[in-house]
C-alpha cells in the first residue's frame, strides 16, 4: 500500500452531527476505522461518533494490583509474626480481625495504584492509528484524524468541507511529551 | 453580559418569577475557548496582594510549623501540653481535623461523581485539592506528636535487621497504611481528571508553565481511546476511593474507639467520625469557594450562589446526621450505665472545659439548624461563609472534647488531669493551616482549578427544552 | 534446668491492710530504677515520673475521715490493652517471667499505650531530665536510662528477676520463694507487698492472692492484672 | 594494728567471718588507707561488672536501721535494708534509700574551707594542716568557754566528744536534733524515769498488741524508730491469724498515723494531759483497780469539755481499752509538747501498768541503751552562755541549729557572739555558712562509726557504719579531727586519746562487745572487726528486752492546764510536724522533695493545712498564700484545703524553708521553726503544741505541685 497521509479535519464543538456525519462519509469512502481516530476536548462516547469501542486494559490491571496488595497483606498478617514471635496482650500470633484491616487497605492500594500504572503504561506505550494534533482540540473542536489514499484526498476534502470542517492537510506527529 | 441578560428577561415569563435556570452555571454555556481563557486568566494572573499572602504563609509555614517543630525535637515534647494522663492533645486534635477535612474532596468528587450529581462539576477539583493538601498537613502529625521523630522509619513496614515487623495489630499502624493508601489514591484521583485541562494549558502556555504542562499532561491529545481509559480510571477510582475514604476516617477512630479509654470505646465512632469529616469537609469547601469566588478572576461565573445552595442543603443533612450520632453516644451510654462513660460524657458538659463542649453543640448544630434551612441564607455567600468556618471551630471542638478532655476523666479521679495547649501546640497547629493554605494558594496559579472539560461536558448535556409553555431544565444522559 | 519447665508467672499481692501510705516504695523504685526527678513545675504539671504511685483518696467526711491509700504500678496485665497498640512492639509481654515489657530502645513516644493503659501507669520521658555531676555515679548500670521521648513504666524490676534466676541457675537450684523481690517490696516497711510466683500455688504471693480480701483494679475490664489487693481496713483476713 | 596493714591482709582477715547471711556482704573500701584510683586500674574489691555488697547504718535520721550498698565500680548504686538487723530487719523507709543522694549531692563541701561567716570575699579553701591547726588552738582555749552542739547521730562521735570533753574539763557535749524535739523524746525519757525509774527509751510491742491507743506519737512516720514500728504495725493489722489490732489516735490534726488508724480523734491541742488521766481513772475503775489519786479527781466532763470528744466515746473508749487483752498505750509527739506533757506522758505510760501490760507480749519494755540527754533545755542553755559570751569556741556537727531550732530563741544573735564557730557540716546548711571554719566531714556512706541506741531494736544491738564507696572529695572524718588535733595539744590530753585514728577508738569502744554475747563473737578484735562490718553491727541472738521493774503512778492531783482558749474564727492551733524531711536536712535529696507528701500529695514545697470549712469562712481558697503569724514570728504558704483537721487548727510541714542548703532546697516552702515559742514542758522539752496562730490572706497565689488531681478528689477545677 501506498504511503498514507495523515488528515486531521477540525469540526467546532456545536459541529458534533457533523462530526458524527463526516465519520460515516469517511467509512463510506473505504476508510476503515482502524485508520481513524476522533481527539476532542471533552469526552464523546463512540456511540455519539459511531465508532467502534474502546478497548482498556486498565481494569486487568487494575484487579491484577488488587490481588498483589492482598497477596502483600496476606504476607504483613500472616508471614511477618511467623518471622519474629512477639505475643500482645492475650491476642493470637494472627488474629483474624485486625487483618482484616490491614488487607483492606492494601488491596485497595494495590487496586489504585495499579489502576494509575495502568493509565500511564497505556498512555505511554507505543499506540496505533494517525498520530497528529492541533492545539484548537483543546479549544473544543472535534478533530478527526485519518489516513487514506492519497487518490482519495481529492474526494475526501469536498466531503468533509461540505459538513463545515476545517482540513488540515498532511498533519505532522506532534511531540508531546518527552 | 448585558445582552444575555436581557435574552434572559425576553425568554422568562412573567408570572414564573422563581429562579431562573440559567442561573445554573449548566444552563449558562460558554464557547469552549472563552472558557479555557478564562480559566487560564484566573491561574496566571497574579496580584501584589496574592504575593504578599503567599509569602506570609510561606514565613508562616517556615517558623510557627517548621520553627517550632524543630524546637520541640530539639527540647523535647514536653514544650507542648501533653502530660499525664493526657497524652495526646492538641497535635492528634488536630490530625483528626485534617483528615476530616480530607473527607470533603472525595466526598463532592466521587460520591457526587458516582450519584451524578452536576452541579458538583465546577468545583470538584478545588475540594480535591482540599483533600490532598488536608492530608498532607494531616498527615504530618503523626511526625510531629512522636517523642522520638528521628526514628519515625521505624514504624513503616519493613524489617529491622532481626527480622521483626512493624506491629500490624496496632491502630496506628493501620493508620499509616490507611493514609498512605488514601493520600496516594486521592493525589492520583486529583491528577487524572487533571490531565486533558493540563493538556489545555500546555496548548495555551509558552516558557516554564509550558514545560511543566508538557510533562504532567503525559502527552495528552484526547483521542477516544485516551478518553476511554480515562473514564475507565476515574470509575474505577470514584468507586473504590470511597471504601478507602470510609475506612480512613473510621481507622482513625479506631486510634480511639480500640482503646479501654471510658469514652472511647464505642462502636459508634466509625461514622460518627465520618459523619463529622463530611460535615467539616463540606463546610471547609464552602469556606474554600468563597474565597476563590472573591479572589480569583472570572469565578463568579464558575461558582455560583446554586452551589452554596447546593452545598448549603447538603451541610443540614450532615449536621443532622453529626446530631443524631451525638444523641445516640449519649443515649447509649446514659442507657447503658457504664459509670466511668457516663462520668466523662458528663464532665464534658460540666468540667472545667464545658465552654468547649458547648461551642461543639452551638456551632455544629445550632447554628447550621438555624440557618441553613432558610433559602436566602444559603444563597448568601458571605453567610455562608461564616457559617461554615463556625461549623470547622466545632468540629475543632468536637475533636477536642473527644481526645484530650475525654482522656483527663477517666475512671480514677485521682488521676484526672487537665490539658493546656501550649504555645508551641498553637504554633505547629496554625502553622499546619499557614501549609494548607501556602499549597492551596500556590496551587491556585499552578493548575487550572476548574475541571473545564468536565464543566463543558455537563453544560453539553444540559437544555433548556421548550415542553408546551414552558421552558424545562433538561440533562441528557451522555455518560454509560 | 528451670528454663524447660512451664513460665514462672511473677505476681505482686498488696496488703492495704498493712499499707501505711509511707510512700517508702516510690523511693525505692526511683532509685533502683534510675528514674529521673522532674522538679515542682512539672510535676504540678503531671509530669512527675513515679513508676509507682500511692493512689490516696478520701474516705468519710470530718471527723470520720480517712485516707484510703493504694499504691498503683503497672499492673502486669495478662491482656495488657497497652500491648497491641505499639506500632514497633516497644511494649511486648515477655514470655519468660510472664510481666509486660517496656522496650526502651524500640520506642518511638507515641504514647498510645499510655493512653490505653487505665491505671494510667505509664510514665513518659518528656524532656532530658538533667542529673547533675556526680550524681549519676548512683544510675544502677542494670536498667537502661532513657532519653526523652520514651515511654516507661515499672518492670517489676525484671533486673532483680533476671539476677535473680541466673544466680539460682548458676547454684543449679531453683528459685526460693522470696528470693527475688522488687525495689518497692524490699523495701515496704510494713511488708504490705509480698512478691512471688503466683503460678506456683504454694508460693507466699499465691496463698496471700487466695485472700477474701482481695480484688484486682478494674477486673471488670478484663485486663487480668498480676497485681491482686488486699482490702485494707476490714476485719480479719482468710 | 599497723601502719602498714594492706587491704590484702585485711580481705584475709575478713575473710575469716563466716559468711552465712542471706546477702553476702563485705567489708568496707576502708577509705582511709586507699587512695581513689580511676576506673582503669579498679580496686582490688571491685570487681567489673559484680556487684559488691557493704553492710552499714542509715544516717538519714538517729533510728539507725541496718543497710546494705549495693556498690558497682566503686559507686554506690542502690540503699537496700539488712535482712538481719534487729531495728529494721530488711526494710527501709524513703529516706534510707535515697541516702545516695546525700552522697552524690553536687553542692557538698568539697573540703576545709575559711568561711568567714558568709563573708564571701574572704573566703577561702584551706588545707587540712591549716585546719589541724584552727582546731587545735581551739581546743587549747579556755575549757570552759569550748562548746560541743552535735547531732543525734552518729553515737561513737558522741562518745569521742563526751570523753574528749570531760578530759579537757569543759562542759558535755550538747546534743539536738529538731526530730527529737517533734519526739518529745525528753518527755518520754523523764516519764519513763519518773514511771519506770530508768532513764531509757520505753519499747512498745505494737506488733502484739491489740487495742491501741496512741498520742501525738507519729510512729508511722518519724516517731522514735519509724521503720521499725511501721514493721510491728504491719503485724499489728495482718501478722496473726484471727486478730487484728484495733488503732486509736488522739491528736488535733490527722498524721499518716492517725490516717491509718481504726478511729482518729480529733482533740483540742492541750486536752492530752486530762484525757489521759481520764482514761486511767474508767480503765482502773473498769479493771477493778485502785484508781490513784492523781486521777481519781478527773472527771469525764470535765475532759470531754476539754478535749471535745463527746463523754459517751470517752467511755466507749475507756472500755474497749479496758476490756482488750494486749492494750497498749503509746505517748509521744505533739501530745507531750504541751504544758502538761509531761504529765501526759507519766499517764499513759501508767495506763500501760493499769493494765498490766508492762514486760507483756503487746506491751511496754525497755530498751537497754542509755540515752544521753539531748533535750530542748540543754540547748537553751547553751544559747544562754553564748549570747553572754561565755562560748569561745562553738564546734557544731551533725546539726543545723540555725534551721532546726525556733527563730526566736535566738541562736542566730548567740552564734555572732562567739568568735570561733567551726562546722564540721558536710553540706553547706545555713549554720555552716554562719560559721568561721567548715572542716567537712565524710558523708555517711563514707564514714566509719557505730549508733548504739536503738530504739526500735528489740535486743541490745549496736549498729556499725562503714565506708560502701572511697569519699569523693577532701574531707575528713572529724573523729579523726579531734584526735589528731588533740594529739597535737600534747600532754595529758594526748595519752588520754592515744588512738591512731577513728577506727582504732571505734573499735576499742567495741571491745567489750566481744564477751557480750552477741550472735557472732571472735577470740580478738581484728576479727571481731571485720565481722562487724560484714554484719553491719552486733546484737543478740534472740530478742532480750528487759521489763519494767516498778510503775510509779504520778501521787498527788494535777492542776490540770486548760487547752488555750482561742478567739474563733480568728485565731487557730498551729501544728507544725515533720514528714519526710526529717529533721530538714533531706531537703537537698531532689528525690525526696519529688516524693509526694504522705497525705496531701503535695511536692517540692511547704503548705499550710486549713479545713476545707474554716478556708471557707475565711475566704480561703486552694493555692493562696497566706501569712500565718504567732507572738513569734510569722512564715507565709500556700493553703491547702485538708479535710482531716480540727476547723480550729492549721498544720505547716516541717523540713523546707531552707535559705542555704544547695539547689534543691534553697528557697521552697517555709520553716515553721520561725513561729515556734521557746517555752519548754516540765520536762524541759519545747511546747510546740499548742501555738496560737492567726492567719492573714496575702492576695498572692502560688500553685502547689501536688500528685493527686484537684478536680478529681476534691471537685475544684
Amino acid at each position: 500500500m501506498a504511503a498514507k497521509v495523515v488528515h486531521l479535519a477540525l469540526f467546532k464543538e456545536e459541529q458534533i452531527d457533523h462530526a458524527a456525519e463526516a465519520i460515516s462519509r469517511l467509512h463510506e469512502l473505504g476508510i476503515s476505522d482502524r485508520d481513524i481516530s476522533v481527539i476532542s476536548g471533552i469526552p464523546y462516547s463512540e456511540r455519539i461518533l459511531g465508532r467502534p469501542m474502546s478497548w482498556t486494559n486498565i481494569g486487568r490491571i487494575g484487579l491484577a494490583g488488587a490481588v498483589l496488595g492482598f497477596l502483600v497483606a496476606t504476607f504483613l498478617n500472616f508471614g511477618t509474626p511467623l518471622l519474629y514471635p512477639i505475643r500482645v496482650a492475650a491476642m493470637g500470633l494472627t488474629p483474624i480481625p485486625t487483618s482484616i484491616v490491614v488487607t483492606f487497605e492494601l488491596t485497595m492500594l494495590g487496586l489504585l495504584i495499579s489502576t494509575f500504572i495502568g493509565v500511564f503504561v497505556e498512555t505511554i506505550s507505543p499506540s496505533f492509528g494517525p498520530k497528529g494534533y492541533h492545539p484548537k482540540i483543546s479549544d473544543g473542536h472535534i478533530g478527526i484524524l485519518f489516513s487514506g489514499p492519497a487518490q482519495l484526498d481529492e474526494k475526501i476534502h469536498t466531503a468533509l468541507s461540505e459538513l463545515g470542517a476545517e482540513v488540515v492537510h498532511e498533519v505532522e506527529e506532534e511531540k508531546l511529551w518527552p | 453580559m448585558a445582552a444575555e441578560t436581557n435574552l434572559l428577561q425576553a425568554v422568562k415569563p412573567a408570572e414564573h418569577a422563581e429562579e431562573d435556570p440559567r442561573e445554573h452555571l449548566m444552563f449558562d454555556p460558554r464557547p469552549r475557548e472563552e472558557m479555557n481563557r478564562m480559566v487560564m486568566e484566573a491561574m496566571t494572573t497574579t496580584t501584589r496582594r496574592y504575593w504578599i499572602w503567599l509569602i506570609a504563609l510561606g514565613l508562616g509555614v517556615a517558623v510557627l510549623l517548621f520553627g517550632a517543630w524543630g524546637n520541640m525535637i530539639l527540647t523535647g515534647i514536653g514544650v507542648a501540653g501533653v502530660r499525664r494522663p493526657i497524652f495526646w492533645g492538641v497535635f492528634i486534635v488536630t490530625f483528626v481535623f485534617w483528615i476530616g477535612i480530607s473527607h470533603a474532596g472525595t466526598f463532592v468528587s466521587a460520591i457526587l461523581r458516582v450519584f451524578k450529581a452536576e452541579f458538583r462539576r465546577p468545583f470538584t477539583r478545588a475540594a480535591e485539592l482540599m483533600t490532598t493538601f488536608g492530608l498532607a498537613a494531616g498527615a504530618l502529625y503523626p511526625l510531629i506528636h512522636l517523642g522520638r521523630v528521628w526514628v519515625f522509619y521505624w514504624m513503616i513496614p519493613y524489617p529491622n535487621a532481626r527480622w521483626l515487623w512493624p506491629n500490624f495489630r496496632s491502630p496506628l499502624v493501620w493508620d499509616f497504611l490507611a493514609i498512605t493508601t488514601y493520600l496516594l489514591s486521592s493525589t492520583i484521583y486529583l491528577y487524572l481528571p487533571l490531565v486533558p485541562d493540563l493538556a489545555m494549558a500546555r496548548d495555551r502556555t509558552k516558557g516554564w508553565r509550558h514545560t511543566i504542562y508538557k510533562l504532567l499532561a503525559l502527552g495528552w491529545r484526547g483521542t477516544e481511546a485516551e478518553w476511554y481509559r480515562l473514564r475507565k480510571a476515574i470509575n474505577i477510582f470514584a468507586f473504590a476511593i470511597i471504601p478507602v475514604m470510609f475506612s480512613v476516617h473510621t481507622i482513625v477512630s479506631w486510634d480511639f474507639a480500640v482503646g479501654m479509654v471510658a469514652g472511647w470505646h464505642s462502636t459508634i465512632f466509625g461514622p460518627y467520625f465520618i459523619v463529622g469529616a463530611i460535615l467539616s469537609g463540606v463546610a471547609a469547601v464552602v469556606t474554600i469557594l468563597f474565597v476563590l469566588r472573591n479572589t480569583m478572576k472570572h469565578f463568579d461565573y464558575f461558582i455560583r450562589v446554586e452551589h452554596f445552595d447546593a452545598l448549603g442543603k447538603l451541610l443540614l443533612v450532615f449536621s443532622m446526621a453529626w446530631a443524631y450520632f451525638f444523641f445516640n453516644e449519649y443515649l447509649l451510654s446514659w442507657y447503658g450505665g457504664d459509670a466511668a462513660v457516663k462520668q466523662v460524657l458528663t464532665l464534658h458538659a460540666t468540667g472545667p472545659a464545658a465552654w468547649v463542649w458547648y461551642t461543639m453543640l452551638i456551632c455544629n448544630v445550632a447554628i447550621p439548624w438555624l440557618t441553613l434551612w432558610n433559602k436566602t441564607i444559603r444563597r448568601t455567600p458571605w453567610a455562608m461563609f461564616i457559617i461554615t468556618l463556625l461549623i470547622n471551630v466545632g468540629m475543632y471542638a468536637e475533636r477536642y472534647t473527644i481526645i484530650p478532655l475525654t482522656l483527663g476523666h477517666q475512671r480514677s479521679p485521682f488521676d484526672w488531669g487537665v490539658y493546656n495547649p501550649q504555645w508551641t501546640e498553637i504554633s505547629i497547629a496554625l502553622g499546619t493551616l499557614c501549609l494548607f493554605m501556602f499549597l492551596y494558594l500556590a496551587a491556585s496559579r499552578l493548575i487550572p482549578l476548574v475541571p473545564v472539560w468536565e464543566v463543558q461536558e455537563g453544560q453539553m448535556a444540559h437544555t433548556l427544552r421548550k415542553v408546551g409553555k414552558a421552558e424545562v431544565p433538561s440533562v441528557t444522559e451522555l455518560e454509560e | 534446668m528451670a528454663e524447660q519447665k512451664a513460665p514462672q508467672k511473677w505476681g505482686l499481692v498488696v496488703d492495704l491492710d498493712r499499707c501505711t501510705g509511707c510512700n517508702a516504695c516510690i523511693a525505692a523504685c526511683s532509685m533502683e530504677n534510675n528514674i529521673p526527678f522532674v522538679g515542682e513545675d512539672e510535676v504540678a504539671y503531671g509530669r512527675g515520673l513515679y513508676w509507682l504511685y500511692n493512689k490516696r483518696e478520701w474516705r468519710g467526711e470530718y471527723p470520720e475521715i480517712k485516707p484510703a491509700f493504694e499504691p498503683v504500678m503497672c499492673q502486669q496485665c495478662g491482656n495488657a490493652p497497652c500491648e497491641p497498640v505499639c506500632p514497633v512492639f516497644a511494649s511486648v509481654h515477655s514470655e519468660e517471667e510472664q510481666i509486660n515489657l517496656a522496650v526502651y530502645n524500640r520506642c518511638v513516644g507515641t504514647r498510645y499505650c499510655a493512653n490505653n493503659c487505665p491505671y494510667h501507669a505509664r510514665q513518659f520521658n518528656y524532656f532530658d531530665y538533667e542529673l547533675p555531676e556526680p550524681m549519676n555515679s548512683y544510675l544502677n548500670p542494670d536498667v537502661t536510662v532513657r532519653r526523652r521521648g520514651v515511654m516507661e513504666k515499672c518492670t517489676f524490676c525484671v533486673q532483680r528477676i533476671v539476677r535473680g534466676r541466673q544466680k539460682a541457675a548458676a547454684e543449679g537450684r531453683e528459685v526460693e520463694d522470696g528470693e527475688i523481690q522488687p525495689a518497692c517490696v524490699q523495701a515496704c516497711p510494713a511488708g504490705a507487698l509480698v512478691f512471688g510466683d503466683v503460678s506456683n500455688p504454694e508460693s507466699k504471693a499465691s496463698q496471700m492472692a487466695r485472700n477474701q480480701r482481695r480484688y484486682q483494679l478494674l477486673e471488670e475490664l478484663g485486663t487480668l492484672p498480676r497485681v491482686t489487693y488486699l482490702k485494707g481496713g476490714g476485719r480479719y483476713g482468710g | 594494728m599497723s601502719n602498714t596493714l594492706s587491704r590484702r591482709d585485711f580481705l584475709k582477715l575478713s575473710g575469716l567471718g563466716a559468711a552465712v547471711s542471706a546477702v553476702l556482704t563485705g567489708c568496707g573500701p576502708m577509705a582511709r588507707y586507699i587512695v581513689r584510683k580511676p576506673y582503669t586500674s579498679m580496686p582490688e574489691y571491685n570487681q567489673t561488672g559484680l556487684s559488691t555488697y557493704y553492710a552499714s547504718t542509715c544516717r538519714e535520721c538517729p533510728a539507725g536501721c541496718g543497710i546494705i550498698v549495693r556498690t558497682k565500680e566503686g559507686r554506690a548504686i542502690t540503699i537496700e535494708g539488712n535482712p538481719q538487723h534487729p531495728v529494721n530487719r530488711g526494710r527501709l523507709c524513703s529516706r534510707g534509700v535515697t541516702a545516695q543522694q546525700g552522697l552524690y549531692n553536687p553542692d557538698r563541701i568539697r573540703g576545709p574551707v575559711f568561711q568567714a561567716r558568709g563573708d564571701a570575699g574572704r573566703a577561702k579553701a584551706i588545707t587540712w594542716d591549716e585546719a589541724l591547726n584552727v582546731v587545735q588552738q581551739a581546743l587549747a582555749s579556755s575549757p570552759d568557754q569550748i562548746a560541743f552542739l552535735l547531732g543525734a547521730a552518729p553515737d561513737h562521735l558522741f562518745d569521742l566528744v563526751s570523753e574528749m570533753t570531760a578530759t579537757l574539763g569543759a562542759p558535755a557535749p550538747v546534743r539536738y536534733n529538731a526530730l527529737t524535739t517533734f519526739e518529745g523524746r525528753t518527755t518520754l525519757l523523764e516519764a519513763a524515769r519518773l514511771t519506770f525509774g530508768e532513764e531509757t527509751l520505753p519499747y512498745f510491742d505494737l506488733a502484739n498488741a491489740d487495742v491501741t491507743f496512741a498520742f501525738g506519737a507519729n510512729f508511722l512516720e518519724n516517731w522514735l524508730s519509724p521503720v521499725a514500728y511501721t514493721r510491728a504495725y504491719g503485724e499489728f493489722r495482718q501478722g496473726r491469724p484471727t486478730r487484728r489490732g484495733y488503732l486509736v489516735v488522739f491528736e488535733a490534726r490527722q498524721s499518716l498515723t492517725a490516717g491509718n488508724a481504726d478511729e482518729w480523734i480529733p482533740i483540742r491541742p492541750g486536752s492530752e494531759a486530762i484525757l489521759a488521766a481520764v482514761f486511767n481513772r474508767l480503765v482502773a475503775e473498769a479493771r477493778g483497780k485502785p484508781v490513784s489519786p492523781a486521777f481519781s479527781t478527773v472527771t469525764v466532763s470535765a475532759a470531754a469539755a476539754a478535749s471535745g470528744v463527746s463523754e459517751e466515746k470517752i467511755r466507749q473508749l475507756a472500755q474497749l481499752f479496758a476490756a482488750a487483752s494486749h492494750p497498749l498505750a503509746i505517748p509521744g509527739g505533739s501530745a507531750l509538747a504541751q504544758a502538761d506533757g509531761l504529765m501526759t506522758a507519766r499517764s499513759l505510760l501508767y495506763l500501760n501498768a493499769v493494765v498490766e501490760n508492762l514486760g507483756q507480749p503487746g506491751g511496754v519494755f525497755l530498751t537497754p541503751a542509755q540515752v544521753a540527754a539531748t533535750d530542748f533545755a540543754a540547748v537553751k542553755e547553751l544559747v544562754r552562755r553564748m549570747t553572754d559570751s561565755k562560748v569561745k569556741v562553738l564546734f557544731i556537727h551533725g546539726v543545723n541549729p540555725l534551721f532546726e531550732l525556733p527563730g526566736a530563741l535566738g541562736f542566730g544573735e548567740a552564734l555572732a557572739k562567739v568568735p570561733l564557730v567551726i562546722s564540721f557540716a558536710s553540706f553547706p546548711d545555713e549554720t555552716a555558712l554562719a560559721s568561721d571554719y567548715i572542716l567537712p566531714d565524710h558523708t555517711p556512706l563514707e564514714s566509719f562509726g557505730y549508733q548504739r541506741v536503738l530504739a526500735g531494736s528489740d535486743r541490745p544491738a549496736y549498729s556499725s557504719f562503714q565506708p560502701v564507696v572511697v569519699p569523693l572529695y577532701d574531707t575528713r572524718a572529724t573523729a579523726d579531727v579531734l584526735l589528731a588535733a588533740v594529739k597535737q595539744l600534747g600532754m595529758a590530753a594526748a595519752q588520754a586519746f592515744p588512738y591512731k585514728d577513728e577506727v582504732e577508738y571505734i573499735q576499742q569502744k567495741l571491745l567489750p562487745l566481744i564477751e557480750a554475747g552477741g550472735f557472732y563473737t571472735a577470740p580478738e578484735i581484728f576479727t571481731f572487726w571485720s565481722r562487724w562490718l560484714q554484719y553491719g553491727g552486733w546484737w543478740k541472738p534472740q530478742a532480750e528486752l528487759s521489763a519494767p521493774r516498778q510503775a510509779v503512778p504520778p501521787e498527788e492531783a494535777f492542776p490540770f492546764t486548760p487547752p488555750v482558749e482561742l478567739e474563733e474564727g480568728k485565731q487557730f492551733y498551729l501544728i507544725t510536724f515533720p514528714n519526710h524531711f526529717g529533721d530538714g536536712s533531706g531537703a537537698n535529696r531532689p528525690w525526696l522533695q519529688e516524693l509526694p507528701d504522705w497525705m496531701t500529695t503535695v511536692t517540692w514545697n511547704s503548705w499550710v493545712e486549713i479545713h476545707p470549712k474554716t478556708a471557707e469562712e475565711l475566704g480561703l481558697h486552694d493555692d493562696d498564700v497566706v501569712r500565718i503569724s504567732t507572738p513569734f514570728g510569722f512564715v507565709e504558704a500556700s493553703v491547702y484545703r485538708y479535710p482531716a483537721i480540727r476547723p480550729d487548727t492549721i498544720a505547716i510541714p516541717f523540713g523546707q524553708g531552707h535559705t542555704a542548703l544547695g539547689r534543691w532546697a534553697e528557697g521552697r516552702g517555709c520553716n515553721p521553726a520561725q513561729v515556734l515559742p521557746t517555752t519548754t514542758n516540765a520536762a524541759g522539752d519545747l511546747t510546740f503544741g499548742s501555738v496560737v496562730a492567726t492567719i492573714l490572706p496575702t492576695g498572692k497565689r502560688r500553685p502547689l505541685a501536688r500528685v493527686e488531681s484537684k478536680e478529681g478528689i476534691y471537685g475544684e477545677h
